[in-house]
C-alpha cells in the first residue's frame, strides 16, 4: 500500500440517531461515513435489533487524528451522558489518503 | 359475546415473549403490516368522508385538538406529584398519554365491525388531530429543547412528516378522492385482509410488549397502577367530547379509544430526540406493556358501554 | 388430474438455483411465509376440532408419539449398518427422519383439499406430537450432549417454545376458542390466500434445496438412495397406523405424510447445537435436497393411494 | 373517469420523498412486492394462453425482437448529437429506453382492467422478448465490454436468468400448465390483490423516482426533455407495430406502454457491470425520475387513445 | 483522544450460535457486545444468509487484554472444533476506559 | 493468542460487485471472506440501502500482507475508476494463522 495512516472511527449508537450523527460528522469535515445496522448489549441494557426504537447503528468514518479528535469530542458532548453509545479507534491505512479527512 | 381471536394473537406473543420463544416477526414485516394498517384506516375514513358530506367539522376539530393540547397539562402534575416521577420522565409520560396509539384504534374498529356498529367517518382526522399536540406540551414540559437549538424544528419536521401521520393523511386523501368505487379494486387487500393483518401486528405486538417491559423490575407498582388507572378517566373524557360534539355511539366510542390510548411509536421517538435525558423504557413499559394490553382487553369495551349509555346508540 | 402449480413452483425454484439466477426470496419474506403457514394448519384444525367432537384423542395421541419415539431406533442401525455412516451423522439422520416436515404437510393438505377429500381435525396435533420425539431419540443416540451440561435443557426449550410448535399449538388453541364464526375476519388473510403463501413458499423451497445439495458431491449415491428409499417405509408405516387408530382415508393419507417427511427446520437447528460433531449438510442435502421433493412429487400420492386401499375412502 | 387510486400511491410516495419523510418500504418488502407482480403478470398471460389457440406467434414476436434491436440504434445517435452526452452514456441511455420496465406495463395493465379493455395474452411473452435486445446493443454500442473480457457473459447470464425474465416465463408456463382451474386456488394471492399489490409498489416507487433524482440539478434540462419526448415517439411506433402485427386495441396500446417505457431494474444493472464508466445516475434520473411518472400520468392514456384511433377498439 | 487502549475481539460465526456466545462472553466478564448479520465464505464452505441455519453473524466486543484472551480461550476450547468461525483481535483505543472489561 | 499478525482488509463498495469481488479476492488466494450490507456517504454521494443498485457492501478479509497488497493492486486496477470503492487496511492478530492467506 502506498501506505497513509488514517484513524477509523466507529460509533455503536441508538438507530434513532443516525441520521443526525452522520450529519455532524460530515459538518465537522468527514468526506463520508460508512453505517451498518447492528444490535448489541451494554451499559443502558440489551439493544436488539427487533423493534427500532431499541436497535443500533455501527456508523464507522475514516479520517484525520486531528477530525477523529474532534467527532470524539462532539459524541462526548452532545450524546455520551444521555445516549447508549460506544466509540472507539483504530489506526488504519488507507489507499487515496487524500480523499480522507 | 366471544373473545377476539385477535386479542388472542397478542395473548399469543406475550406468551412467546415470556416463555422466550425464537419466535420473531422481522423488523421488515412489522413495517409492511403497519404500513398496511395505516393505510387501510386511512382509506375506510376517506372512502366514508366521499360518501357523506360533513357538518361542523371544524369545531370538532378545535374540540378534539383541544383535547390533545389540555391532556398533557393534567397528567403532568399527577405523574409529578403523586408519582414522585422526574420533570423529564413526568413530560414523557404526558406526551405518551396525551397522544395515541395506532394499533389500539385499529383494535377499536375491528371491536365495532365485529358488531356491526358504525362510526363517524371523520374519526380517523381525530386519529390525526390527536397524534401531535401531546408531544408538542410534553416537550415544552421538559424545557429541555434548548440545549441543542436544532431539536425542535427537527422533531416537529419529523412528527408532522414521520410515516404515520404520512400514510394516514395521504389514506383519507385517496379514499376521499377516488371514492368507493376507485377504491374498489385495492379493497381485496387493504379491507378484506385488515382483521388478518391486524392479528399478525397483535401478535408481534404481544412479543414487543413483553421485550419493553424491564422497567417493570424497577418502577413496577408506580408503572402498573398509573397504566391502568390512566386511560380509564382520559378514555371517558373523550367518549363524553364525542357526545359533546355530536358523535354517534361507536364514534364516541372510537375518541374514548384515542383518548384512553398512549402513543409508542410517535412520542418515544420524539422525546428521545427532545428529550433525552427522559428514560425512555418508564414511558415505553407503561404504554407499551400495561396500558395497551389494559386497553384491548378491558379498555376498549368499558368506553363503548359508556358511549352507548351516554348517547344511547347501539 | 393435472399436475398441482404450487408444485411447479418448487420446480421454478430448483430451476432458478441450478442456473444461479439471483431471484432470492429475502429472509424476512421466508418467515412471513412460513409464520403464516403454520398459523393456517393451526387455525384449520382447531376450528375443525371445534365443530366435531373428538373422542379417543388420548389413545391416538400415544399411538402417535410412540411412532415418533421408535422410528429413530430403527433408522439409526440401517445408516450405520447399511450406509456405514458414523454415530454422530447416523443418530441426526435419524433424528430428521423421524421428525417432520410442515411443508411437506402443507403440500398434502393442499392435495387432498384439491380433491375434495376430507381429513380428520387433530392431524395438526399429531404433526405437533411427531416434531419432538425423533430429535430427543437422536440426540441419546449420539451420546454427546454431555460435553456441554447446559446444552439439553437448552435444545428442549428451543424445540418446545420454539416458533413452529408455538404458532401451531397457538394457531389450534385460537381456532378452537374461536370457532368457525370468531374465525371468518381473519380467514381472508390465513385460509383464502393458503395455496398462493404455500405457492410462494415453495418457490423458495425450490432455491434452498438447490443451495443445499451441496453434500450431494461426496455423499451423493448414499444421499439419493437413503432420500428416496426412506420414506416409503415410513410413510406407509404412517398411513397403517392412521388406519388403525381410525383415521378416514384422508386422515391415515396425511399421517403417512407425516410418517414419510423428514423434518428440516428443527431437527437440524437442535442436531447444530446438541450434536455439533454431526456434518449438518448431510442430513440437510437427505431431507431437503432429496426427500422433500420426492415427497411432493410421488410420495404424497403413493400415502393417499395406499390410504384409499386400506381404508377404503375416497 | 376518475383518477387511479394507484398512481395516487405513487403520488404519495413522490410527496414523502420530497418532504423527506421517514417512510420507507423495506427492501425485503420491495423484492416481495415486485416477485408477485412479475408472478402475476406471467401467471395471466399463461393463464390466457392456455385458454386461446395462439396463431402467428412466430412472426409477430420477430416483429418485436427486430424493435428491441432497431430502437438504440436510433437513441443512441440522437442522445450523442442533439444531447451532446459522451458515447458511454449515451449508449447507456439507449439500453435503458429500448429495454422495457415492467412496472409501467403493471399499471397499463391495471389501465386496461378498469376500463373493462381487453388485450392480448401474449402481450406478456413480448415483455419478456423486450428487455434483453436493447442492452445488448447498449453494450456494443459502449464498446468497452472488452476491459473486462469476463464481463459480457456474465451480463448475458445475469440479464437472462435475472428474476425479472425467470419469474415472468415461469409464471407464463405455470399458468399455461395449470390452466384456469388448475390456478384458481392460487387467484386470491396473484389475482385478486394484484392491484393492492401495485399501490403499494408505487408507493415505493415514488419514493426511490425521489430519491434517484440527483441528476436533476446537473443535467436537468436535457435529462427533462429527453425523458418526456423519448416515449412518445417510441410509444406511437409501438402501437403502430402493434396494429401492424394484429393486435386488438387493448394489446396495442400495451405494446405502446412497452415500448415507451424505460428500464429501471435490468438495464442499470448490466450497464454498471458492463459499461462502468457510463454514470449511473443520469440513465437512472431520466428513465425513473421523469419518463416513468410522465407514462402513468400522461403517457399511457396517450398511447391508448392511439391504439383505439388506428385499431378502431374500445 | 484520553486514550486508553483495550482490545476489540471480532468473533465471525454461525448464526445459530448468537445467543450462546453472547451469553458466554457476558459471564466471561464483558460489560457489553455487538451484533451484525453477516454471510461469507471459509473452510466451512459458503454461509450464505438466504436461509438461517446457513448464515453468519460478526460479534464484536470491546475488552481488556486478559478478557480477550480468556475469551479466546472459550471459543477454542468449545467451538473451534465443530463450527464455523473466525475470530481475530483489533488494538482500539477507547473513551472512558473505566466502561469496559 | 498465540500471536499471529495477518492483515484485515475491508472493502466498502457497490452491492452490484458483491459476488464479482468475491470470486476475484478468493482467487487471488484469499481462504475466505465475510460480508455485511451498508449504507453510506462518500464521494459519489449517499449510498442509501433502500434501492438495490443504490446500497453498499462492507466485505472483509483476514489474509498475510503480502495478498493484502496484491488484492489492493486488483481493486485499484479495475474498480477504483469507476465505482464507489473505499478500502482500508487493519494489523489484527488471529487464532490458527494457518488458517489465512
Ligand atoms: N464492551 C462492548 N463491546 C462491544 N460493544 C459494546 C460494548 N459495550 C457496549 N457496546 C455496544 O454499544 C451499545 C451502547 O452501549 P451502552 O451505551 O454501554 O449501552 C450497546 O448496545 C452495544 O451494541
Ligand atoms: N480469510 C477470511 N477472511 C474473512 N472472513 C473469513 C475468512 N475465513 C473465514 N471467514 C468468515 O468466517 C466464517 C467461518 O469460517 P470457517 O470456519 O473457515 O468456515 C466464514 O463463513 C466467513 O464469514
Ligand atoms: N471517509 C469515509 N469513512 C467511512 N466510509 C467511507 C468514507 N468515504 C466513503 N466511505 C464509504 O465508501 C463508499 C464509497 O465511497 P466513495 O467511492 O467515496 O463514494 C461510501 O458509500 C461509504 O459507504
Ligand atoms: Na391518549
Ligand atoms: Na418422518
Ligand atoms: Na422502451
Amino acid at each position: 500500500m502506498t501506505d497513509a495512516s488514517r484513524k477509523l472511527v466507529t460509533i455503536v449508537t441508538e438507530a434513532i440517531l443516525e441520521v443526525e450523527i452522520c450529519t455532524a460528522v460530515e459538518s465537522l469535515g468527514a468526506t463520508g461515513y460508512t453505517v451498518t445496522n447492528a444490535r448489541g448489549s451494554g451499559s443502558r441494557g440489551v439493544r436488539d435489533a427487533g423493534w427500532s426504537t431499541d436497535s443500533n447503528v455501527r456508523i464507522e468514518v475514516i479520517c484525520s487524528a486531528e477530525l477523529a479528535r474532534r467527532i470524539e469530542n462532539h459524541m462526548q458532548k452532545f450524546y455520551y451522558e444521555n445516549y447508549a453509545m460506544v466509540l472507539f479507534e483504530t489506526d488504519v491505512s488507507v489507499l487515496r489518503p487524500e480523499k480522507f479527512s | 359475546m366471544s373473545i377476539d381471536p385477535v386479542i388472542l394473537f397478542f395473548g399469543l406473543g406475550v406468551l412467546a415473549g415470556i416463555a422466550k420463544s425464537d419466535l420473531k416477526i422481522p423488523p421488515a414485516i412489522y413495517e409492511l403490516l403497519s404500513i398496511m394498517l395505516l393505510l387501510t384506516i386511512g382509506l375506510k375514513g376517506g372512502v366514508e368522508l366521499s360518501r357523506s358530506p360533513m357538518g361542523g367539522l371544524w369545531l370538532q376539530a378545535i374540540a378534539v385538538l383541544a383535547m390533545g393540547f389540555i391532556f398533557p397539562l393534567f397528567i403532568y402534575p399527577l405523574a409529578r406529584k403523586v408519582g414522585r416521577i422526574g420533570q423529564s420522565d413526568a413530560a414523557s409520560l404526558a406526551a405518551h398519554y396525551g397522544s395515541v396509539s395506532v394499533a389500539t384504534f385499529a383494535v377499536g374498529i375491528a371491536f365495532l365491525t365485529d358488531r356491526n356498529i358504525s362510526y363517524d367517518s371523520q374519526l380517523p382526522i381525530f386519529l390525526v388531530l390527536l397524534e401531535v399536540p401531546a408531544i408538542v406540551v410534553g416537550i415544552l414540559l421538559a424545557r429541555r429543547a434548548s440545549r441543542r437549538a436544532q431539536a425542535w424544528s427537527k422533531v416537529m419536521h419529523e412528527i408532522v412528516f414521520g410515516k404515520s401521520i404520512l400514510l394516514l393523511v395521504g389514506g383519507l386523501f385517496i379514499g376521499w378522492i377516488a371514492g368507493p368505487e376507485g377504491i374498489a379494486p385495492i379493497e381485496p387487500l387493504f379491507f378484506d385482509l385488515f382483521k388478518g393483518v391486524l392479528a399478525l401486528f397483535l401478535l408481534e405486538m404481544g412479543l414487543i410488549a413483553v421485550s419493553q417491559s424491564h422497567a417493570l423490575k424497577v418502577h413496577g407498582p408506580f408503572l402498573v397502577v398509573f397504566g391502568v388507572l390512566m386511560p380509564l378517566p382520559l378514555g371517558t373524557i373523550g367518549v363524553l367530547v364525542g357526545w359533546a360534539i355530536g358523535l354517534s355511539a361507536g364514534g364516541a366510542a372510537l375518541l374514548g379509544v384515542l383518548a384512553g390510548s398512549a402513543s409508542y411509536i410517535a412520542a418515544p421517538a420524539a422525546m428521545r430526540i427532545a428529550v433525552p435525558d427522559a428514560n425512555p423504557s418508564l414511558s415505553l413499559t407503561a404504554s407499551l406493556g400495561v396500558t395497551f394490553p389494559f386497553n384491548i382487553f378491558i379498555g376498549i369495551p368499558i368506553y363503548y358501554a359508556i358511549a352507548a349509555a351516554v348517547v344511547g346508540g347501539g
